[in-house]
């Protein structure tokens, strides 16, 4: 809802003003859905003019319908897809994160979720020369990984140090210090950001379930309405831009024993794209990990593919040797 | 307010009926009349995006492609409205055809699809509040708008819940307020409504709940939003997913089990016409949409 | 999309007053004098303050972001803690990452407790040595903080460092270096019960910046607290999410290591039964680094389970009276039968050919 | 200190009348909420609630003392038999819990009652000159065993009949025989340590009430035990630490299936489960070696090895063969999982060497 105040618009005066309070119409939303014929009279102005004054109040405030030829051609040009930096789980994707909606990782502890994340950050900033937003809220960034897998791509030091310099990392522990970050750089902030770094193509946010499950459940709305603003920021800010939103998420275990993604139903809406990473059995510490894509509007769901954890730190010689296995395609 | 005769006209008579809109999937008859409000229901994963799609091109696309032909407008509250899927259903629909008839090039085909599209963004309930009243003038004038389509109503739920502070009559203020414009709208203009409504857990008992999955069930499909919003409602498609034996174990199983992944939707009619009917229609989701079976 | 009224960390009653007069963006707050808005929000004009300082720039203010050039060369300044075995110094990139949660989970009795204990000795190594000179807190809700064996370890360092001496300045370092020392520096707090712990975490914060030199933070243990019935089992999944958030927030803050110890439990799955890390699956996620300490017949051994670092990798490690050391296959104690070697070989290799621990049964 | 009303924190009357109408009277109550939950119950913003929660935190949170302090009252309480006491340097440790496991017959209240003796001793007799509070569910405890082990064990000491009926008058014994009632009486304990001047607690035994009365084949009946088991566990080591006294438990011993290949089908291990054994802090195991010979293993300690010590029970209670330097490493393993060898001679133990 939106407060009137006097010069929103041509013809809204201070008088105008007034005689609406006193007739309890105060909100852009209260011009809008009352009796223009009937407001005119209680406040003794002219038809014409208060029906003028309404057309443009709605045309600031409403959203203007775009048709879907324009929609899909501009999509065609702006739309970019990131290549995770693994074969098999590109091919998972449909060959990669695309930008412009948010892509979820979930997991148990330990499974690559965040590797996947720094992996997508190093291709953007080596390959793309692009930079990446990364906020980090459990504190698993760590730069000295994000170098190594640098290292395993390039071996010039100089590149190293620039696409280092084109990941801007954000360490935020609680909701609202998230939701203060994300509406300022929704603002436009975003690409101003990082200057001289190339345009952002990606925001990671990992996890956003750490900060996110700590709302849920209790006798209160509040958590749920924060977690659906969140949510909201991503996807407007994913569209806008046109930056890939990644985002990691836990899992929590049903009853049968088998794993889901955490944050509830409500959240399950939220991600376009969803993959669930498991390890593989065998070994505690075995590098292979599994994915399994298990919402997404452009594959079929519930298709596996596996991949290598070591595959990121070796050189590129080196990473001939990921498996795939059980991968369908129909 | 005034209005030509011509468009009077527009209003009232030249709107396409979209009864016929998927026989597949309503009872006997019951499709969807002028002025009708269609809720697809369900939880994430259970086909409802890709029923609205398969709805959305049936409507945008052209008679000679079993089309219908009308112009759609897409309310997008959720952002998810996924162009390149819709694209690529309609071009293998377009394809599909154009072994009968041969008619313009494909891009110009799939262009003048699209253009019948419009599409919308809303990102709170006020805006969608005055989006609408906004809309009321395209529907005026474009006689070709016949389905309105809003992804998703309930997208806004939560955030009133919590702006709505402890009444519940101002929390539902803002989706009230929308319903009754909606109702206006559908009897002014004649058109149909679509909206998906995506299932809640209201009672959340926190990310590790262990409430049984049966009683959750139940709960879940029970529709919650504001009572103007339900007595609009007139057909319900309630979707599910089938557990299928490949759902449990994913890594089982050949390819041919896995394109198999089968949707169910039940389907609730009461318009005010007629007496309440069911049917339930199975579909599955191919590379180019919805097919029956 | 502009900032919204209701992402403000307001009181949820003042937020939905400020919606109800039709205040939805941050725009259109700002500018406003507080008489104004409590006029049209009705609300007090305390509240008022607090909405346009809210307005203005919210009190959790946000660090400019970081390059990751800038984080690295973060993270090459602050060392590590050492634990005095080198193999699991290796494993870890040179020791216990400062500013990161780690969590050792174990059997009772595989060492937490002493690993724990040879860290709040080890993270006060002078710097001139190549420790951190600094401090620890040591949060103990199982009373398992043992004296005795604190200063064995104190004993074994100092004895340690006092070889190493080269030059002058370690020389002077080493005067001030002695158990005395050692255990006037180890911070200790002994909670009964989780609404302690609870409490004793809200109040650390303070005291972390009241005693700079603090570079370690020992919880030890966070699951036997939290494993007591609670009505709500959401209510614990959602205390300690939180706590995870303090933990890392305190880690990153006041560049401390944060090392809280779990116990492991038995999980039913289907007909097996398999030991996991206690306190449920989305505590998994709270810790940066992940430690299973775990029993291979009579060798010890400490798996890297999650770190994202480093790959995962076992080590295998000892106690002995100086504290936690480096396995060391010659200095096996004398009673050591030959014939064991056979079983333990074969118990070594099955646990890890098995993930993580191996089932188990308990009564 | 948690159940503290909110009341007597310092908060205003009002903020207490706001809370109490969600329901949140205790220092408990408040502190078990999340920030947001605290903001929605109590109308306040953020930055406020996280205020509210310290200040209400400040009020229980407990001391912060250092190492070194704690140094200067650390003490230790013999058990009077040298070689165990050098192991556990210097004895049983105040503020904590030991337990004793081991097969019926092997001497488990023996040592129960010898440590009781010893509690009472004065301390120039290297006792703790104070009370027991001797709990026994097993109806095992006998007054003239105690008489007699304090005769033969401190013949010198013992010598008249008045410091034999002083010694056994300051041995309060309480017969519970249920778990409610052992669990009462915990709740309850703290009166009567005060008014005996307890120095040592006993439980003897913690396993048979708990094992009588749950059936753990059951469904549910696993989860019951295991929150009443954590219960008795953090008010005993609240006790044990907040009057810094020891605390003695007895356990059984159970059969534990073999999971681990078909070469082991079972052997014999302590009882109750996992998660007890993370609630002792010293754990002693006996065992049979034959009819006569017992050993003490060190299974679980802060401070000792592995370490295994033959005893037999003798006139005046446990006796540790030899001289004290007899004493035996062995390579531990989780105590959890030590086997245990029973009566039988029938061994099961491959790693334990005598």
């Amino acid at each position: 809802m939106v407060v009137l105040r006097e010069g929103m618009c041509p013809g809204l005066d201070a008088d105008l003003l007034r005689d609406l309070r006193a007739a309890d119409i105060k909100t852009v939303e209260d011009v809008v859905s009352s009796d223009i014929e009937e407001l005119a009279q209680r406040c003794s102005v002219s038809y014409k003019a208060l029906f003028a004054i309404r057309r443009v109040l709605l045309a600031q405030h409403a959203a203007f319908p775009v048709s879907g030829a324009d929609l899909y051609e501009e999509l065609l040009s702006s739309t970019a897809i990131i290549s995770t930096g693994s074969p098999s789980l590109d091919k998972l994707l449909d060959s990669g994160v695309y930008t412009g909606e948010i892509t979820e990782l979930s997991g148990g502890p330990g499974s690559g979720k965040s590797q996947v994340c720094f992996s997508v950050a190093v291709h953007v900033s080596l390959h793309l020369k692009q930079s990446v937003i990364f906020i980090d809220t459990t504190g698993g960034l760590s730069a000295s990984r994000l170098l190594q897998m640098l290292r395993a791509e390039t071996s010039d030091t100089e590149e190293q140090m620039e696409a280092l310099q084109r990941i801007h990392v954000f360490r935020l522990f609680n909701i609202f210090s998230l939701l203060d970050c994300l509406f300022t750089l929704r603002s436009g902030r975003l690409q101003q950001a990082c200057v001289g770094g190339g345009s952002v193509k990606a925001v990671i946010v990992d996890s956003v379930s750490a900060v996110i499950s700590p709302l849920l459940g209790g006798k209160q709305n509040e958590g749920m309405s924060l977690m659906i603003q969140v949510a909201g920021v991503l996807k407007t800010m994913a569209k806008d831009f046109n930056v890939a939103a990644l985002v990691t998420n836990h899992v929590t275990r049903s009853e049968s024993g088998g794993v889901k993604p955490g944050l509830g139903v409500s959240w399950s809406h939220i991600p376009r794209t969803r993959v669930l990473l498991e390890r593989r059995e065998g070994g505690a510490d075995s590098s292979l990990r599994s994915a399994t894509l298990i919402k997404s509007s452009r594959q079929p769901c519930h298709i596996k593919a596996e991949f290598d954890l070591q595959s990121w730190s070796r050189s590129k010689e080196g990473s001939s040797g990921k498996r795939k296995l059980e991968e369908t395609d129909s | 307010m005034t209005e030509s005769g011509a468009q009077l006209f527009a209003r009232l008579e030249a709107r396409r009926c979209l009864e016929d809109i998927e026989t597949r999937l309503f009872p006997g008859d019951g499709g969807p009349e002028h002025g009708e409000v269609v809720e697809l229901y369900g939880s994430e994963g259970t086909g409802k995006t890709e029923l609205l799609y398969h709805l959305l091109s049936r409507c945008v696309l052209p008679l000679g492609a079993g089309g219908l032909e009308v112009d759609v407008v897409f309310v997008d509250t959720d952002y998810s409205l996924d162009m390149l899927r819709l694209v690529s259903i309609l071009d293998s629909r377009l394809n599909a055809a154009r072994s009968f008839s041969s008619s313009g090039s494909d891009e110009e085909v799939l262009g003048s699809c699209l253009s019948r599209l419009l599409v919308v963004h809303c990102s709170s309930s006020s805006q969608l509040l005055l989006t609408l009243h906004f809309l009321e003038t395209t529907l005026s004038s474009r006689p070709g708008i016949a389905l309105l389509l809003i992804d998703s109503i309930s997208a806004f739920y939560w955030l009133d819940r919590s702006e709505g502070g402890t009444s519940i009559s101002k929390q539902e203020e803002k989706l009230s307020k929308c319903a009754e414009l909606l109702g206006r709208l559908l009897r002014d203009y004649r058109i149909t409504v679509f909206a998906t409504c995506h299932a809640i857990r209201r009672n959340y008992s926190g990310p590790s709940s262990f409430s049984s999955s049966s009683s959750s069930s139940s709960d879940i499909d029970r529709p919650y939003l504001c009572r103007p919003w339900k007595r609009l409602v007139t057909h319900r498609l309630l979707c599910s997913r089938q557990e299928t034996t490949n759902m449990a174990a994913p890594a089982a199983g050949s390819s041919e089990q896995k394109s198999q992944q089968v949707f169910t939707v039940h389907c609730t009619s009461s318009s005010s016409s007629k007496t309440k009917s069911y049917r339930s229609s199975s579909f599955c989701v191919t590379d180019s949409g919805v097919e029956f079976i | 999309m502009q900032c919204s009224v209701s992402s403000l960390s307001l009181s949820p009653a003042v937020k939905s007053r400020l919606t109800a007069a039709g205040f939805s963006l941050l725009s259109e707050l700002q500018g406003l004098p507080p008489s104004q808005i409590c006029a049209e929000a009705g609300v007090s004009q305390q509240e008022a303050l607090q909405v346009l300082q809210a307005v203005r720039g919210s009190p959790v203010r946000i660090a400019p972001p970081l390059t990751a050039l800038q984080l690295l060369q973060e993270e090459q300044q602050q060392r590590s803690i050492i634990s005095f075995c080198s193999q699991l110094d290796a494993a870890l990139g040179g020791g216990l990452p400062v500013g990161k949660t780690t969590e050792i989970c174990g059997a009772p009795g595989v060492g937490k407790t002493q690993l724990c204990l040879q860290l709040a000795v080890d993270v006060q190594v002078p710097v001139c040595f190549g420790g951190l000179g600094g401090q620890a807190v040591f949060v103990d809700t199982e009373g398992s903080f043992l004296l005795q064996r604190v200063q064995d370890f104190a004993g074994a360092a100092v004895k340690h460092c006092s070889l190493l001496v080269e030059d002058d300045e370690q020389r002077v370092a080493m005067t001030t270096f002695n158990v005395e020392t050692i255990l006037s520096n180890i911070f200790l707090v002994r909670c009964h019960d989780y609404v302690e712990l609870l409490a004793e975490l809200h109040l650390l914060p303070d005291f972390l910046s009241e005693h700079p030199r603090v570079r370690l933070l020992v919880i030890d243990s966070m699951a036997f607290p939290f494993r007591l019935h609670f009505d709500e089992l959401s209510q614990r999944t959602r205390l300690l999410n939180g706590l995870a958030q303090q933990f890392i927030a305190m880690a990153s803050s006041h560049h401390i290591a944060v090392v809280i110890t779990n116990q492991m439990t038995t999980r039913l799955r289907g007909s097996q039964s398999q030991l996991v890390p206690a306190l449920g699956e989305s505590w998994g996620h709270a810790p940066t680094i992940r430690l299973l300490l775990q029993w291979a017949g009579t060798q010890r051994l400490a798996v890297i389970f999650k770190s994202p670092g480093h790959p995962g990798s076992t080590v295998e490690y000892q106690i002995n009276s100086d504290g936690f050391r480096d396995a060391v296959q010659s200095e096996q104690p004398p009673s050591k039968r030959p014939r064991t070697h056979t079983i333990q070989s074969a118990a070594g290799q099955r646990d890890s050919n098995q993930s993580a621990p191996g089932p188990r049964h308990c009564s | 200190m948690s159940t503290r009303m909110l009341k007597r924190t310092g908060l205003s009357n009002e903020l207490c009348e706001q809370l109490k109408r969600h329901q949140i009277e205790s220092c408990k109550d408040l502190l078990s909420l999340t920030p947001l939950e605290v903001m929605h119950a109590a109308c306040l913003s953020y930055q406020q609630a996280i205020e509210l929660l310290q200040s209400v935190s400040k009020v229980i949170a407990p001391p912060v003392s250092t190492a070194l302090e704690l140094c200067k009252q650390q003490a230790c309480f013999s058990t009077s038999l040298p070689a165990l006491d050098k192991l556990l340097r210097g004895g049983l440790p105040h503020g904590t819990i030991t337990e004793v496991t081991g097969p019926s017959g092997c001497g488990k209240t023996q040592i129960c009652l010898m440590l009781s003796v010893l509690a009472t001793l004065p301390k120039s007799e290297g006792g703790l000159d104070s009370g027991v509070i001797y709990i026994d569910t097993e109806c095992a405890f006998s007054a003239e065993r105690l008489v007699e082990i304090a005769q033969s064990r401190f013949p010198d000491y013992f010598n008249c009949r008045e410091r034999v009926l002083h010694m056994a008058g300051r041995v309060l014994l309480c017969r519970e025989l249920t778990c409610q009632d052992v669990l009462n009486r915990l709740d309850r304990i703290e009166e009567d340590i005060i008014s005996s001047g307890a120095g040592l607690i006993i439980l003897d035994s913690v396993a048979s009430v708990v094992r009588k009365e749950f059936d753990t084949t059951l469904p549910g009946n696993l989860m019951h035990r295991s929150d009443l088991l954590g219960h008795e566990a953090s008010t005993l080591k609240y006790l044990a630490h907040q009057f810094n006294i020891p605390v003695v438990l007895t356990n059984q011993i159970t059969t534990h299936l073999g999971g681990q290949g078909s070469e082991d089908a079972g052997f014999v291990t302590a009882a109750l489960g996992n998660t007890w054994s993370h609630s002792v802090n010293t754990r002693l195991i006996l065992q049979y070696v034959d009819s006569h010979q017992r050993q003490i293993l060190i299974a679980k300690s802060p401070v000792a090895p592995f370490a295994v010590l033959n005893y037999t029970i003798e006139k005046q209670g446990i006796c540790i063969d030899g001289d004290d330097s007899q004493e035996t490493l062995y390579e531990g393993t989780d105590p959890g999982l030590q086997p245990i060898r029973v009566q039988t001679g029938f061994t099961y133990n491959l790693t334990t060497p005598i």
